[in-house]
């Protein structure tokens, strides 16, 4: 039905005091997401909302409220704390909305993260949702629709134009997953295209990838060897131009590799149908379902 | 943020690093005092201090011989532009006898998520050339952020710089050093090209590059300090200022956008309807009004600007809070150049209404909007 | 090796360790210039800087109200002598308001392998005890030294000692900061005992207690600085010069042994024959003669040795080496205890031919060479 | 017919130019141990005692000379990077002679062999010897004969008097390990003992421990739980006064625990025979076999 989270995700928010924290907590409650426990240390013994317990620790939480997944929303000086702090806390799901972690701090969470065997999504992501079932993070609710496209993207509001164009005409989705749009990110496009391959539920995959670095590249050869179902990508930063850092600290374009152009030659000779517009999607997807 | 030669010089040298003396110069006068006190009246080399590669093909490094010389190469570097940016500092330092230059380099890899440590004995030239000429010259270490560099990895890649057991030792101990730097100052790039040794046998460095990551200048102020804004764009600075995420082009779109891969597609969209986007502006989550009107201040303050697109998603963003700052902004300065607003998601019915109250109108249509924006500039 | 509780201090101050006002004082017109200068007219603590617990049942900590009173106390301290040890320098400072007393304390932990650090709210007396009374009152963190003590890790401690953020946030600071200095002075212990608040919230450390690894001494030689010879036993620190291992005991047996366990073996198999060893020694692995001398000036220098006893198992040592050394010696300062030397393995034979010529006889077995020491020193 | 080491062990010898490395190369070598690469960088290329090739480190060493085995006998400043190359080089078994390696070193080194799935026998220890098979360290050779019992020790000459005691009374080894006489070390007695009682060839064990630590209570329970076969002990420092570290940084008594009379108590629980002094040793087997 879904990848990563669904309706027995059981949810812990680091930084649910916070201004970005508790408005999102708000929008996933009304969503329908089991927030089970908020932390903001100082804050420990509060009620959120009037129903969701605030502890001081994540392994408070985790140990009172039985949480099995964690978003985080604190500021980015104490991100890097908080993703270890979650992993620390045994949660095998921990999902990092916040923008701006030094990607130094980000060589060493990703070991930590290895050795638990835990995963983590983003940072500076926007979360996942499965339609109707479960959304962890910030992707607006009312644009999705539950279905059996699988969609994957560093990208934000991009994501948001896709799934739009997926929704108003008639292919709702499986589970939508933003990894992130930084050089080092916990789930890269291979491990969610190879989720949605096993997952029974979804037919076919939306990819959405950008300039800079060579994910896209590896995500293309992961589905010329292993992937029966139809995926279909865009990439964006045609128009970029090299050695700048176009938003997303991961796109940028280091001398002759990660640009648009050479992801879009790989994403094409992997049997990836290549949009060139967002607009492209469902004619793309209609071809090959 | 890109350092300037003369500013990574020091943090490498504050780590212990030799490297030969070396002083920065603002004019010709300071040039030729430096080159008079540490040129031993030999050769000198000028340097200019500007965020481009290829600053030596542009004539931006110059050997002169004595002081009078490196006032005169100064005074030429320092009136130069390069690539856009105009020159403003110069490096003075003596001429080093060389007797072989290698490349040490570390740079956090985005593959194998880790700080990349690279050497290669075919230094002195550009190491993308290297690796696509000749690749077997490169050694490569993944550097384990939990354990460090460990001694003998360091003096692994000594040993394949130099047979010596003296120089291969100097050499990993500039590689430990190097990586220290990386991690004092949140380095995501930091080169040493080239590292040579002198005819008496020591390892020096002659040149220094590093490249700070964005995310590491909030709580490092002693690095975000040494930003020179006078070599970036002034829109880019502006922009900055404002906390918006602003690159120009040289196109005729100015463009608005809310998020950076959104910001990307629409300019490749405006592209893929024949127009040119004049910019990439990631006005960003926030729902704030001012920053709208910043960007519109300097979005129309590009000359080559003949229409402006807005698209924005609404999510985190608010349309109306979009729309509110259009409508305040053009208050205040009325567009020279026609506007294409396309707006969709939170609050889009406010803010089509507050758009029409003030008599403009608001497009749903991604497509739609771009085609618009694009014939209107043309 | 121990430091002092103002080495200690300082270091920790040196870290950022938050520590009210002190100073250290060798006579008493320093320790009341002191509680004159930082008592603000009120109580001050003076106490005894020496290598030994329990230095306040021993009267070695007073209360004093003012700078006369301080003078007197630190006069009748300075004279002590704890447990053997003699006082030559008092620390005095403010007496504290308390609050609260809690426990904090990193010490490297043999069976995990790592340095564990422990905190308690129940501080203010010895650790032990309370591991042993009431144990869940102790917190434990093994802390990984690839990861290093990460910041939640040290806030939930924090938490575990004091319910507000502000203080658990000061509590987790401190401990960071203590985890910096085992690190940078090569700490096998780090302990605050007690960490206090006081009556306006702050989190203060009273008192501090460092051991330093002796393995760490050679490459931080500002720490081997800090040894005070005065206050170790004058045998232990003439062997330690000499490159021996020796511990001063209390009974008639002198012993000199290669190798630590055999060592031990020996003074065990001592006692197992009804004597008593008067000391630990430990000449290495190395063939030196000369500190076989030295091992025999020390031994010998100790009134209540009636015999001394050699037991030698050659392996790298050899036998023929330490029957050189015992000859050397004994005609320098000929014994006047009973010498019985029991050696074997490399180079025996000519060992013993060795001591014959020299008029001593030489065993092979161990026991019997204890069984005639303790006889002879009886 | 042994642990650990066996004809099969193709030694490299890190520190081989120096002053105790080639003193005890040249006792390896004419034991009859297979030493088929040294290790002193600068000395790459050399070739000791005109048969032994030197190479400047210890991956070429493995690359060129297929070791699998390292000893260490660099001076202690630089034995934790030893350990650290040995291993980083894919040796499976590393033996580390060098006393004085501060303890803060061996938490790192510790994690980064298990992690590699090395064997680490020390640091500060002799060594070990598989007698008439193979001698890696510093154990004298010539006092050690073939047989069935394993000695595993924390000391060095105490090993020597307890080995010489059972050789010169017709009792031969499998094979002797000194496990080292510092507080943290990378093969502890239950390891040892083991590996022991999976040798087929081994008959019974003699374990000599010391004050310090809980390692030999461990070892009690480990025995007491599951060994077959029998086991003699001896705990050195009886006589050793609290506090105070006697020659070896592990043999400290601290607070109540360590004691050596707790260890012996403790080896009896478990069935152990507990020797009163190293003469027992020969006795006390015979009473078990």
């Amino acid at each position: 039905m879904s990848i990563f989270i669904n309706k027995e995700t059981r949810l812990l928010i680091q930084g649910i005091t916070g201004r970005d924290g508790s408005f999102h907590a708000k929008q996933m409650l009304s969503y329908g997401t089991k927030v089970v426990a908020g932390v903001t240390p100082g804050k420990g013994g509060q009620l959120f909302e009037g129903l969701v317990p605030v502890f001081n620790t994540v392994a408070e939480g985790v140990a009172e409220a039985a949480a099995n997944t964690a978003v985080i929303y604190v500021p980015a000086a104490a991100a890097a704390s908080a993703i270890f702090e979650a992993v620390d806390a045994g949660l095998g799901l921990v999902v990092c909305i916040t923008e701006g972690i030094p990607v130094l701090d980000m060589t060493k969470v990703i070991p930590f993260v290895h050795e638990r065997g835990a995963r983590l999504i983003g940072p500076n992501c926007p979360g996942l949702i499965s339609p109707s079932q479960s959304k962890v993070g910030i992707i607006p609710g009312n644009i999705c629709t539950p279905g059996k496209i699988g969609v994957v993207s560093r990208s934000g509001t991009l994501t948001y134009e896709i799934i739009h164009q997926l929704s108003t005409q008639g292919f709702g989705q499986s589970t939508c997953v933003g990894i992130g749009g930084d050089p080092i990110i916990g789930t890269s496009f291979i491990h969610c295209l190879s989720a949605f391959e096993a997952d029974a539920e979804t037919e076919a995959v939306v990819m959405i990838g950008e300039i800079g670095g060579t994910d896209e590249q590896l995500a293309a050869e992961f589905v010329k060897g292993g992937m029966t179902k139809p995926v279909v990508g865009f990439i964006a930063g045609q128009t970029a131009p090299p050695g700048r850092r176009m938003g997303h600290a991961g796109a940028i374009i280091s001398g002759s590799s990660g640009t648009a152009a050479e992801k879009m030659r790989a994403l094409a000779a992997a049997g990836i149908g290549v949009m060139k517009r967002p607009a492209d999607v469902v004619p793309l997807l209609k071809e090959r379902l | 943020m890109n350092l300037h030669e003369y500013q990574a010089r020091e943090i490498l040298q504050r780590h212990g690093i030799p490297m030969p003396a070396a002083a920065v110069a603002a004019s010709p006068e300071e040039a030729r005092a430096i080159a008079a006190r540490l040129g031993g009246g030999g050769k000198v080399v000028v340097k200019a201090q500007v965020h481009a590669g290829g600053r030596g093909k542009a004539g931006g490094v110059k050997l002169a011989s004595g002081a009078a010389e490196a006032a005169a190469a100064a005074t030429q570097i320092l009136g130069m532009t390069i690539k856009g940016l105009p020159v403003h500092k110069v490096l003075v330092t003596p001429a080093a006898e060389i007797a072989s230059e290698s490349y040490v380099g570390i740079i956090v890899d985005r593959a194998s998520q880790r700080p990349v440590l690279m050497v290669s004995p075919a230094g002195g030239i550009d190491i993308e050339q290297v690796a696509a000429q000749t690749p077997q010259q490169i050694y490569r270490l993944a550097i384990d952020p939990r354990f460090g560099l460990l001694p003998h990895q360091a003096l692994g890649l000594g040993f394949k710089l130099y047979p010596g057991l003296g120089a291969a030792r100097a050499a990993a101990d500039i590689m430990q050093k190097l990586a220290a730097a990386v991690y004092a100052v949140g380095a995501s790039l930091a080169e040493i090209n080239p590292l040579v040794t002198t005819p008496d046998g020591a390892v020096v460095a002659l040149d220094a590059k590093i490249v700070v990551d964005d995310n590491e200048l909030e709580r490092r102020p002693e690095i975000a300090a040494l930003r020179d804004a006078t070599a970036e764009a002034p829109s880019e600075v502006a922009a900055r200022k404002a906390g918006l995420t602003f690159i120009k082009l040289e196109g005729t779109v100015g463009c608005c956008v809310n998020g950076a891969g959104l910001a990307m597609a629409t300019m490749d969209l405006v592209k893929y309807y024949g127009g040119a986007p004049a910019n990439f502006l990631d006005i960003g989550g926030s729902s704030n009004p001012q920053k709208v009107v910043d960007a519109l201040a300097i979005i129309t303050a590009d000359p080559n600007v003949k229409a402006i697109l807005f698209n924005i998603f609404g999510g985190i963003t608010r349309c109306d809070d979009v729309a509110n700052g259009i409508v305040q902004a053009t208050s205040r300065f009325p567009l020279r150049v026609p506007l294409i607003v396309r707006l969709t998601g939170t609050n889009e019915r406010e803010a089509v209404e507050i758009l029409t109250k003030a008599g403009y109108s608001a497009l749903t249509d991604m497509d739609e909007a771009v085609k618009q924006a694009v014939e209107r500039a043309a």
